[in-house]
């Protein structure tokens, strides 16, 4: 049923997919490929501004009421998914606080790449799924950070007025400020202004994102040593959680009456593990946490099982838990 | 002739998203300017080549020997700890000290 | 007549417009939103040549007879406008010779993204304009600087030498050499190479130039609550000036012969303050100015009046000299 | 027959040459134009990366069989254009070895842009070429490189350790991953993948082009006065060995089984010097060599000669000879 | 074993538009070489962090006393009243002196 | 009070091709960090502001006087003769002299 050589191969014709592999082999063979310093994050400010405009233009289309209900389960997910994940890699997998913290920030949150790949899927395979699912994505970055946080509360190394300096830090970090900038300024402009706009943040949008996907394979290669570091069980933890995560949001997203396709984003978010707000926070809050543990997860595991593997098994997953119920 | 008197350099190369606390902490101490520069490093506790890695700031200030000792005092006490942070000393010349001090 | 609140609701549909004010928030939350270092340079290098590009390719189909008068009334704009404003600034605003100078250099000169964003709101009502506009963009980036520079003679902090060296920086500067170097590509590819970069120069031209507001946005965020430091006379003088400027420009327009759409565009530039050629020749010879007063100037207060009011104000103004005239 | 004038004429009329003339203008009239760090390496990544996928995507509707002899034609002639420079330069120009070496590493290796330019030309005059040609261009990168560093073997600064690892870096320079890996990608890809990416790597390719060849005017006007330094055979030189190994070209072409179009292309490459492994690769392991002399012959000389008469005389040696065959 | 021999280390930070002029006092007093780095920066006068406020260059030349004093001497002349610039002198070791006397 | 001790910071200015390799070398000779900026120059060899010339790196490493000559020692074995290099020592003060012993 869930054929893993033909998804493998699938995304094999994804240009995005291939230029993160030729990003990975270019290190591995140590080239001298290399972006230039501020080019990640240029791309990065593109991505994120454009994902947030697209969905503001779609959102001033949709119904806002619908729109209730997943955010709640959005918001709800992220609390879940970084307790659940805290216990599992303090008690069961042996992780110190602070290291399991660090790494249930970091997949409790989303990435923005994944779900761009796991939209250009949905497009190419025809399924439709909700404007506002860009607003849901901005929801999901920063809660399960908080809770991450939170509850490292002992080992966290900041006092009162770096703790507040530190909520601040993450409600107004870059990624939250042009996904619902970018949002707002959609929904505001209308048909008229998104069309000015729209060759450059619509049309230019895959070609860049292949991009912006070699150079995170670059950096991908670089750690993919310390695979052998994490050990076995940091690998198995990481390609097992998304798929609990990604059903998980399946059926939070049927309950909470998203489409199948808005459901596959949605499970396809909650498996997702961010590589933007999440590392920057854990730098700064847990100086102590080992990012060996945390990037190794979330870049090295999580985010190159979800492109090639992943998203295809939660289009079918949803598929089928939505034929059947 | 020029006449040359002695000053205190504080470089201080330390993570990117400390900058501003950095800088917040050298005025402080009574320092009237400084410099940045965007490096890349690595160091005992991490390697900071790659945005997700964090990129480090070198950032320099020219004060006098009291502030510098004050400098390397309130970092060492607030950051030494718990960041990856080098910082060190240096003596140089300049030609205008009241500017500095 | 006038509608103002009407105008401002207009801009606001403008993503460019948004984009700005995006920045300017992302700054006042203290967001760490922040451009890499080279993306504000590269961006501008590709708004000016593709101004000169653009322009240089309707040049080549207009007939150059009627650009004579416009030519000849745009520097002479550049003469008065910053010797009555030095006057008024030093006269009347009791600003000191080197500050007044400063000023008047900024005001004086243009600015490259009004003049865009002029343009793209006149392509939007369906007005059309003069093709030979960018080479008066180009006309008026230099002469307004010299003559500031030149009354404040005295207080100028160059010897002969320098003198000449400044003279040369002024006339080759990046602003001159792009958009003058991009009119003459522009006239002699003619429309079949012209067609061959097109998609990027024309096509990308508005999602790029939101890009950049967004960055010029930020850049005036940090400036803002120098505002405060600079008291309300130069408030009054940044916003009651352009419409001035303005005033004058459509005056010389009509009378030189260009059509309503050629004279909001000629009014625009006269309204407009430069952040290219003028900041880079103000530091150099007039070190002792102070930025806090003609950043604030130009940046703070006449740039953000003209993208979300005063375009509108000098279109009605246009408007309505050219019908009654 | 061959008409000079016109060929410049024509050339003229490309923005990409126009582009390259303004950026040697700039900076002969010292403006301040330059672009931020970094830009020079993004554009480059693109311009190789985007060659590569249009090429690979070309090659997957391509039968391969027709590559063989061509594939081999283009390995002989970067052995044999080095061999003969090398001696000429040594025996008859009076170069020292290390110098020779590294002129004859860089004319014998090929130059990314002018293939682009060529290309651009012949799709103007509705010329087809063989799909596999950005392979062929691939392919001829680095074997020249390797041929001239043996001949300067007793002068090579460089152990045996080292000579493993400068090996290991002439394959794996970011020129060859980026042509290949598109090469591999656009072939893999298929039309629906490639449809995905193709509005930025197609579309903007002349416009981005067009931007960094105005880069490259910067360079080259800086070291245009280079030229006083080296003397009229090195003019003479770079003048005369891109017709000569053009005409080889055409010849290896013709008995490969090219069509005229893929003999235009082959003779251009073989006219090209290159400007991104040569360089590199020669710092490293001839120190010793005069960069006056290796980037004054590449890229005051040859390159700018290619660009504006060189491709032109090409396309019609090629007819003539094609015609007569 | 290395003999390592003092020499002196001019360091110059200024805006990045007075690079060139700044480039050619230094080798008019003597310089063989020079390393400049972009920097940004805030001082008595003034704040660089933006295009609009112009950045600043770090420019390092390894020279002798005698050339130091001099450019010390001639940039002091030229610039320290009217710019906003920085520069000061240290002693650094290097192995061969010949290369920078 | 704080107390401040000596220490070596050894400063190499070259080529950008050669940044893995001077990395190695500083580590094999003990030391246990370092920090890279991007720098342009001019000196007796070459020019390196263009992507064609080659940018230049400075490396800096603070380390013990007996690691710094070691450093100094092979570099200038290994590099001085063939390549565009500039090394030099200098003096400075640090805190935790452990961390870099
Ligand atoms: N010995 C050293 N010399 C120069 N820079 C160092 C040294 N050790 C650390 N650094 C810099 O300081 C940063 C933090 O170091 P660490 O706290 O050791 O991880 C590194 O990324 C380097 O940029
Ligand atoms: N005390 C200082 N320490 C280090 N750098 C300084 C200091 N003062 C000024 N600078 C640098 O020199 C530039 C010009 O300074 P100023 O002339 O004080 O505005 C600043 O932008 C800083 O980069
Ligand atoms: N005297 C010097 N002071 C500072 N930097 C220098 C000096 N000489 C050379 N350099 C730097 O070292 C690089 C190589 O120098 P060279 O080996 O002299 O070509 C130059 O590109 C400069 O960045
Ligand atoms: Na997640
Ligand atoms: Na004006
Ligand atoms: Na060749």
């Amino acid at each position: 049923m869930l054929n893993i050589t033909q998804s493998i191969g699938g995304s094999l014709s994804s240009p995005m997919v291939l230029a993160f592999l030729l990003g990975i082999i270019a290190t591995l063979i140590k080239s001298d490929l290399k972006f230039p310093e501020g080019m990640y994050l240029g791309l990065t400010i593109f991505l994120l501004f454009a994902i947030g405009l697209k969905g503001g233009h779609k959102l001033s289309h949709a119904s806002i009421s619908e729109f209730i209900l997943p955010g709640i389960s959005a918001i709800a997910v992220c609390i879940i998914i970084p307790i659940a994940n805290f216990f599992l890699l303090t008690k069961l997998l042996g992780f110190s606080t602070v290291n399991a913290a660090a790494i249930s920030a970091h997949v409790g949150s989303v990435s923005v790449v994944t779900f761009s790949q796991v939209s250009i899927m949905l497009e190419k395979s025809g399924i439709q799924y909700e404007g506002f699912m860009p607003a849901i994505l901005a929801i999901m970055e920063v809660p399960a950070i908080l809770v991450a946080l939170f509850l490292a509360q002992n080992s966290l190394q900041v006092n009162k007025e770096e703790r507040r300096d530190l909520l601040h830090e993450l409600f107004t970090n870059k990624g939250i400020v042009l996904l619902i900038g970018g949002i707002i300024i959609g929904m505001l402009t209308g048909d008229d202004g998104y069309k000015q706009v729209e060759p450059l943040y619509d049309g230019m949008f895959k070609g860049i994102l292949c991009l912006f996907l070699l150079e995170v394979g670059l950096v991908t290669g670089r750690r993919l040593f310390d695979l052998t570091k994490v050990g076995p069980k940091l690998l198995i933890y990481g390609i097992t959680m998304p798929i609990v995560h990604a059903v998980i949001g399946i059926i939070l997203a049927h309950v909470s009456g998203l489409s199948e396709g808005g459901a596959i984003v949605f499970a396809t978010l909650c498996a997702s593990a961010s590589y933007i707000a999440a590392p920057a926070a854990v730098r700064i809050a847990l100086p102590d946490a080992n990012p060996t543990y945390y990037l190794t997860a979330a870049l090295v595991i999580i985010f190159p099982f979800n492109l090639t593997i992943g998203i295809s098994i939660y289009m079918k997953l949803a598929h089928l838990i939505y034929s059947v119920w | 002739m020029v006449k040359l008197v002695p000053l205190k350099m504080v470089t201080i190369i330390a993570l990117d998203a400390l900058q501003h606390k950095l800088i917040a902490d050298i005025k402080n101490c009574g320092s009237k300017g400084y410099t940045v520069a965007e490096v890349e490093g690595e160091g005992i506790h991490s390697k900071h080549f790659t945005d997700w890695e964090g990129r480090n700031v070198r950032i320099e200030t020219l004060v006098t020997e009291e502030i510098a000792d004050k400098i390397m005092q309130t970092i060492s006490e607030k950051y030494f700890d718990r960041y990856s942070i080098v910082a060190f000393v240096s003596t140089v010349e300049v030609l205008r000290k009241e500017k500095f001090a």
